[in-house]
């Protein structure tokens, strides 16, 4: 078999049946050169850039668009996309908000003050639910991902800024006597000196990563993007692998929203703008193909990683804002484009071999 | 008209169909079929196209529910909602399209939905492997259980759908055509796979439009015509004729033997042909062929799969690059020109995969089949030219009647036609150019007899016209009864050409290397 | 100390990458850290920071976090990686911003608040806002004046996420509920934004023709207001009220098109904020007693618009 | 052949090969409804909705966003889509403000000021570049649209925001010594009462209507959204079509981007954002596929009306800022889902046709 396919079957089906070997890394060159590439040119423009310190904080501000890049690349390996992530971190992050500074309810004159696990769940909850109905919409009304989840964009940050009437939550703290306290303590802790959206990036990673690559569920996932109606006659339930997918990527915003509501210490209704981008990005960028069935969590967390240490690097140097915008989207298409022209030389090269004589060694008598 | 009702019940019947109807939309694809399966017996089914086979066996196999009618099992009444389902009840399906993850490697496919599973529900990739292995051994190929099924030649892939089904353990086992991209050593393995299972106790149901192949294999044979079963007989009693009669209703022409005659000029010159393996393998796909093709003859270009005789058509047609040689259209070099420009210069391809490369399934009829000559229905009108819909209708008119386009007309949507009036459609496309040289690439797979007899006298007809033929076959009948020229290609080589007048199968079936079992890779200096 | 390469410049003057120069001893990077580089307010802040830390023999870096807290987070995560001197930041909502400059206080890098709050003192060194509540009331009544005490009226309201939004707009109710005569009819949200200001205001024109007056929550609004009302051949009978004093809404001052803006003196407030931060660094004190310094507004009218001199300043 | 097939038929081929019929309205006829719908609400809630002042206004605003999904509607023909539009709006808006208050050539000592027609011109020039690039990325360098034209959306804004340096050009009216007046009467006036957008708009839509619908171009554009193969195969020039619609794609967001500025009176590097959500809602409403192949102009148009109508007349009525995002977003998905439904119910309906008794009149004596 070819370099080329070898690699490719190690992209496309990650199951661990073997060690990680050089042609398997391959695939995912492109995006490590580019982040290889991202880190000495920094590094060689900033002292600060490899400080430990500066690795942590980039590290966290990788985590939460990676944990969306993980939820999206579900959906991307089925084909679908999900444009209402950001949306989903917002409305999850009011919602835990809300409970935290008290649920009034009118008819018994009454507040309740759930506790922090509560609030978790029930955040966790609204963003799944969310997914969900993303995926209803796709499955059942057979609207197009597209715009099942550009509709939801507008609807989740709708309900979230009615719920905050446009201002933020910010009593997040809870109070001792109302047992509703631990929730920033709990978030923004950093154990290890890892701060904790680095554990839930980890986690995440691991269990999805797992998931994609020993599961039935994962490999009905790439079946599903592969090749939907083979999946289909194949015993697959594509409706529920779909429908679940959208869920999962429903439930990965939430927690962004959570991690991102204690990141800032108060819960806004604006959090999570035009983050559905940057994960969309990511997961492009570490090699999986918007068409469905190709790519992997490592990576789409290298992708998260170049995106991240790209924009946080650009403000390091102190390049200009405007320079900033500029060069991220050549980034985005030059790590893309690169990914093509490498399997076009590779094409080439092979093309070059089959014109080579054969080795000294392999050369038989020609027949005359 | 239901012969089987008359006659007495068989003995050891496994399945029963019975009073089958099926609906979609306002199209009837089965009138009340009453079908039966036999343990340890082989049913073929013998049908034109359309005819209702396909739709039959996926009500058999749980992909489709009847609209009318029910399902026996074992005497027992069953209803099958999904394919999981007939699978539990031990009813396997090899779908007549491929239906694989190209994503994905062979075990991958084979396993995909039925997975087996360990230690904390997780896949047991290492099991699955071994099964994958011991099936390969038993087809009789050397496919590697983590090859990604995109690297797989169709036949190959093929291989794979079958290895899927006997991976089921099935009792009853639908093989709806089979083997449409095997070659004729692969065929025969296949066979004696067939055989072993049937002394085990497996019913097999088999469809192909390969009749002599069909009528070998069969117990039973089972004739479908317009979504009726319209005739049952053991294999003792049939032959080729008797197929041919009761599923076209008469004698269909099927011998295009011309006698001599004079060709015109060469009308393509192919020297030293080299083309590359698309796949990246680093060998040569055409390995330095040299050809020619005179106005109005038809040569026919047999070989098995994997010889290199698409990539070859592909290259002439302007699709993939040519690595180095030459190709002259009526003398002049087609070096560097797109696919457009040799179209308009006179030569185009009917590929070899119809659904993929050949038809906009978003388009009508006729929209299918003036696209290739768009430019020449046009007239101008102030700054550009625009469609004149009374000259592309004409064209369009005259193009079904051409090629015998059975169509409710030119705005009907291209799937709603048969795989053999998909087929004509294609080739009337490239007619409309006015080509000098045409080029097809396998043109009658999947298609029934009475079409393919249909396709070859209008091949035959332009050819008396001047047109220049060069095709594609991977069934020697085909060649034999077809063509004025048989050339042989084996491994990017033309390596013999035969006077099919004089050409025994056997020669010609040698000269492509069919007789060695298994595949070689291509180029490799092992000659 | 500070190893960052030099700062292109956002106001795009010729790139300045010559070291710290003459003054300041020590040197170093400030980070100057603002809302929209893509809005005439916020780019005039900028721009006087950069100038004047510049000034002061520093080096600026300018970024923006377009309302967004997380992003505004991540700059200061890196304004804190850089090891910058001191930041100058215009802050993205009052309650999401104060974690934000907590974790820079507490890196030890001192912060100054430009043009908005944040809801808790002790955090950062300064807060040098203008005075919304007080420019408010004094917009509000000239627009009254002008509309002779009565008539319908209709409100662009800014982005309600930004808290000046809120209070600009119960400074105007307060002083127009003295008025019973004049009668809201409508208010729609324009997000700070000209386009949007135009096409709400169309819509509102749509359901009340009749009004005769607008007031907008700031000059881009209200220039998006003026736009639909001339388009709309109504400019001469409705009365608009800007908020901000930029270019564009002086001009309309002098014009005649729009009644009155009010200037927010973000230069002078930026200016204030840099020279503190300058001090601080020198002597670990603003030099200033309250950390929370109000700066009152201007109204800018047909009399005196002929001082505005440049972009946010009005002469004396 | 069945109703479904025919409706299909027509549906994806707007050729004229035959009169319009009313199948062929029934397909456009799912939005159609929601136009209707939203008008007939509307006229109820205001009595100012059906005014023709409004109506004028109105359209005014449906004209941008039809104009750039007209562009759009290309490239999703083409089974591609365009996210850079937006800042292509931008873009071109600000190239037309800079023209207007004139170029320094500093080496000449030199202040140019170029007439008005040069300045559109040269602004449809850069939109339309924009678009090439865009359409180069995608067939040279293969890059995936989504990717290639989410890399143009930040390039583009920031190459708007570096030439603007963030405030907005404003002296558009130019002077008459310099020779460059006009520029605001002529893409703001109103010939006959219809502002200048709307004519635009009838003008690209007339335009592209008859190109889709009459030229090989045309033909080949469906060709190539409908089966890429199998349209090369053909003889198609698929890389030449597909570089030609982004192209184009560019030159409408330009058309915006200068009827947009003449709008404003101004010309600000913000211009435009977000707009290329709107006009993908309004494809797909319009009945387009997203997977390429499928939709008309007509289509199109409409499904730019029924956003523009119903955001407007929520405005109108008074709905609130938030209540309107979520009723937005519910439209998006419930035209999407009404097309979805519709065309199960008449697939169910045309199988119980097949099924139900004859009528009266062609009963024929049942044979007993
Ligand atoms: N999904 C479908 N929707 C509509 N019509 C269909 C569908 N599948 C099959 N048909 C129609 O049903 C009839 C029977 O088709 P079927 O595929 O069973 O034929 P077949 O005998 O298998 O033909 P072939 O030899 O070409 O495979 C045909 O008229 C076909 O057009
Ligand atoms: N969905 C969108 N549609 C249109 N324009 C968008 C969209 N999202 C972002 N933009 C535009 O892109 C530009 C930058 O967006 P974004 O907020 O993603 O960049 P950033 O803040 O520089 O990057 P990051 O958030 O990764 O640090 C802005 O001008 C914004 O208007
Ligand atoms: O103070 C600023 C400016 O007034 C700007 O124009 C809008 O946002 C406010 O916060
Ligand atoms: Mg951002
Ligand atoms: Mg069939």
């Amino acid at each position: 078999m070819s370099e080329l396919s070898q690699a490719a079957v190690k992209a496309t089906a990650p199951h661990a049946l073997r060690k990680i070997n050089t042609r398997a890394l391959m695939v995912e060159g492109r995006a490590l050169l580019a982040l290889l590439l991202i880190v000495v040119v920094f590094s060689l423009l900033s002292p600060n850039f490899l400080s430990a310190d500066n690795l942590i904080i980039m590290t966290r501000h990788v985590a939460m668009n990676a944990i969306l890049a993980i939820g999206m690349l579900l959906v991307i390996l089925n084909g679908g996309i999900d444009l209402s992530v950001g949306s989903i971190v917002g409305l999850s992050g009011v919602i835990a908000g809300m409970l935290l500074e008290g649920l009034e309810i009118k008819s018994l004159d009454l507040f309740v003050y759930p506790a922090v696990w509560v609030v978790i769940v029930v955040s966790l909850g609204v963003g799944t639910l969310a997914g969900w109905v993303n995926g209803v919409v796709v499955t059942r009304l057979k609207v197009a991902p597209f715009i099942a989840t550009l509709g939801m964009l507008y609807v989740a940050r709708g309900i979230a800024l009615l719920i905050t009437n446009g201002t933020p939550f910010s009593k997040l703290r809870g109070e001792e006597g109302l047992g509703n306290t631990g929730f920033l303590t709990f978030l923004k802790g950093a154990p290890l000196g890892l701060p904790m959206p680095v554990w839930a990036m980890i986690l995440f990673a691991a269990v999805f990563a797992v998931v994609l690559s020993k599961s039935p569920f994962g490999r009905w996932l790439y079946a599903t993007g592969g090749n939907e109606r083979a999946a289909e006659l194949s015993g697959v339930p594509v409706k529920k692998v779909k429908t679940r997918i959208y869920v999962l990527s429903g439930l990965c915003a939430a927690a962004v929203g959570l991690l991102l509501t204690a990141d800032l210490s108060s819960a806004t209704p604006a959090a999570g703008e035009f983050f559905e981008l940057n994960a969309i990005a990511a997961v492009v960028i570490g090699g999986a193909a918007l068409s469905g069935g190709r790519g992997t969590i490592r990576g789409t967390l290298i992708g998260a990683f170049v995106i991240g240490f790209l924009v946080d690097g650009l403000v390091l140097v102190g390049v200009s804002q405007f320079w900033q915008q500029i060069i991220k989207g050549a980034v985005i298409i030059i790590a893309v484009a690169l990914d093509q022209l490498q399997q076009t030389l590779q094409k080439r090269r092979s093309a070059k071999a089959a014109f080579s004589p054969p080795k000294p060694s392999e050369r038989v008598p020609a027949p005359v | 008209m239901f012969r089987e009702a008359a006659s007495p019940p068989r003995a050891d019947v496994v399945l029963r169909a019975v009073d089958i109807t099926k609906w979609y939309g306002a199209t009837q694809a089965l009138k009340g079929v009453n079908f039966e399966v036999q343990r340890g017996k082989v049913t073929v089914l013998f049908g034109e196209n359309g005819a209702g086979k396909s739709t039959l066996m996926k009500i058999l196999a749980g992909v489709e529910t009847p609209t009318g009618g029910h399902l026996e099992l074992d005497g027992e009444r069953i209803e099958l909602r999904s394919p999981n389902q007939a699978v539990d009840h031990g009813i396997s399906i090899i779908h007549q399209e491929l239906n694989l993850c190209p994503n994905m490697s062979v075990r991958d496919n084979i396993f995909i939905g039925r997975e087996r599973t360990g230690l904390f529900g997780t896949v047991d990739y290492r099991g699955e492997r071994k099964v994958v292995q011991r099936l390969m051994e038993r087809l009789e190929e050397d496919i590697d259980p983590s090859t990604l099924v995109a690297d797989l030649r169709i036949g190959q892939q093929q291989i794979v759908e079958i290895a899927r089904a006997l991976a089921t353990d099935a009792r009853i086992l639908i093989m709806d055509e089979p083997t449409s991209a095997l070659s004729a050593s692969e065929v025969e393995v296949l066979f004696k796979v067939i055989k072993d299972l049937t002394d085990n106790g497996v019913a097999i149901v088999y469809i192909s439009h390969h009749l002599e192949e069909a009528i070998e294999i069969s117990d039973h044979a089972v004739v479908f015509r317009d979504g009726e079963l319209v005739a049952t007989e053991d294999a003792a009693n049939i032959d080729l004729s008797w197929v041919v009669g009761k599923m076209v209703g008469r004698a269909a022409e099927y011998d295009f033997r011309d006698a001599e005659r004079d060709y015109g000029d060469v009308a393509l010159s192919i020297r030293n042909l080299k083309v590359v393996d698309a796949t990246g393998e680093g060998r040569l796909a055409v390995n330095d062929v040299s050809l020619e093709v005179r106005q109005g003859e038809i040569v026919c270009l047999y070989g098995l799969m994997g010889a290199g005789r698409t990539e070859l058509v592909e290259a002439l047609a302007g699709r993939g690059p040519i690595a180095s040689g030459s190709v002259k259209l009526g003398g002049e070099d087609v070096a560097g020109t797109s696919i457009t420009e040799r179209i308009e210069r006179g030569i185009g391809l009917v590929p070899e995969d119809r659904q993929r490369d050949g038809l906009v399934q978003s388009m009508s009829v006729g929209q299918n089949l003036s696209l290739s000559s768009l430019l020449e229905m046009t007239r101008s009108f102030l700054v550009s030219r625009f469609i004149s819909g009374r000259r592309e209708a004409g064209r369009i008119r005259d193009g079904i009647s051409d090629v015998r386009v059975k169509t409710a007309g030119p705005g009907a949507a291209i799937t709603s036609l048969s795989g053999g009036n998909q087929q004509k459609v294609v080739i009337g496309k490239m007619l409309l150019t006015g080509p000098k040289v045409l080029l097809l690439d396998e043109p009658t797979r999947g298609i029934d007899v009475g079409a393919k007899g249909e396709i070859f006298s209008l091949l035959f007809r332009e050819a008396r016209k001047g047109l220049a033929v060069l095709y594609v076959t991977s069934e020697i009948g085909e060649a034999i009864t077809a063509s004025h020229r048989i050339v042989v290609m084996s491994k990017g080589r033309v390596v013999r050409e035969f006077d099919p007048r004089t050409a025994s199968r056997e020669e010609i079936m040698a000269a492509s290397g069919e007789s060695e079992v298994g595949i070689h890779p291509i180029g490799t200096p092992s000659e | 100390s500070c190893g960052s390469s030099g700062s292109d410049s956002a106001s795009g003057s010729a790139a300045s990458a010559a070291p710290a120069s003459g003054g300041g001893s020590a040197g170093g990077t400030i980070a100057v850290i603002t809302v929209d580089l893509a809005n005439s307010y916020w780019q005039a802040e900028a721009n006087t920071a950069k100038a004047e830390i510049e000034k002061a023999g520093y080096q600026a870096t300018v970024n923006a976090h377009g309302a967004d807290p997380d992003k505004q987070n991540q700059l200061l995560d890196t304004a804190i990686s850089n090891k910058v001197k001191a930041v100058i930041l215009d802050p993205a909502g009052a309650d999401e911003s104060v974690a934000a400059v907590q974790k820079a206080t507490d890196a030890g890098i001192p912060v100054f608040l430009v043009n908005a709050e944040i809801s808790q003192q002790g955090i950062a060194k300064s807060q040098i806002i203008s005075n919304n509540a007080q420019g408010a009331t004094i917009g509000a009544e000239a627009w009254v004046k002008a509309m002779g005490g009565k008539g319908k009226y209709v409100e662009l309201f800014g982005n309600p996420t930004d808290n000046n939004a809120q209070v600009r707009s119960d400074g105007y109710a307060a002083v127009i509920s003295a008025y019973p005569d004049l009668k809201k009819v409508g208010q729609e949200t324009a997000n700070w934004d000209r386009a949007q200001g135009k096409e709400k205001m169309e819509g509102l024109l749509a359901a009340h023709p009749d009004i005769t007056g607008v007031i907008a929550g700031n000059d881009e609004m209200a220039l998006g207001a003026i736009e639909a009302l001339t388009d709309a051949k109504m400019i001469d009978k409705v009365k608009v009220l800007g908020f901000d004093g930029n270019a564009d809404a002086v001009e309309a001052v002098r014009s005649g098109t729009m009644v009155a803006t009010v200037l927010q003196p973000i230069v002078q407030g930026t200016t204030n904020a840099v020279t503190q931060a300058v001090e601080y660094l020198k002597s670990g004190k603003t030099g200033v007693a309250d950390e929370k310094q109000s700066i009152d507004c201007v109204l800018i009218t047909k009399e005196n618009a002929d001082k505005y001199t440049a972009p946010f300043v009005l002469e004396k």
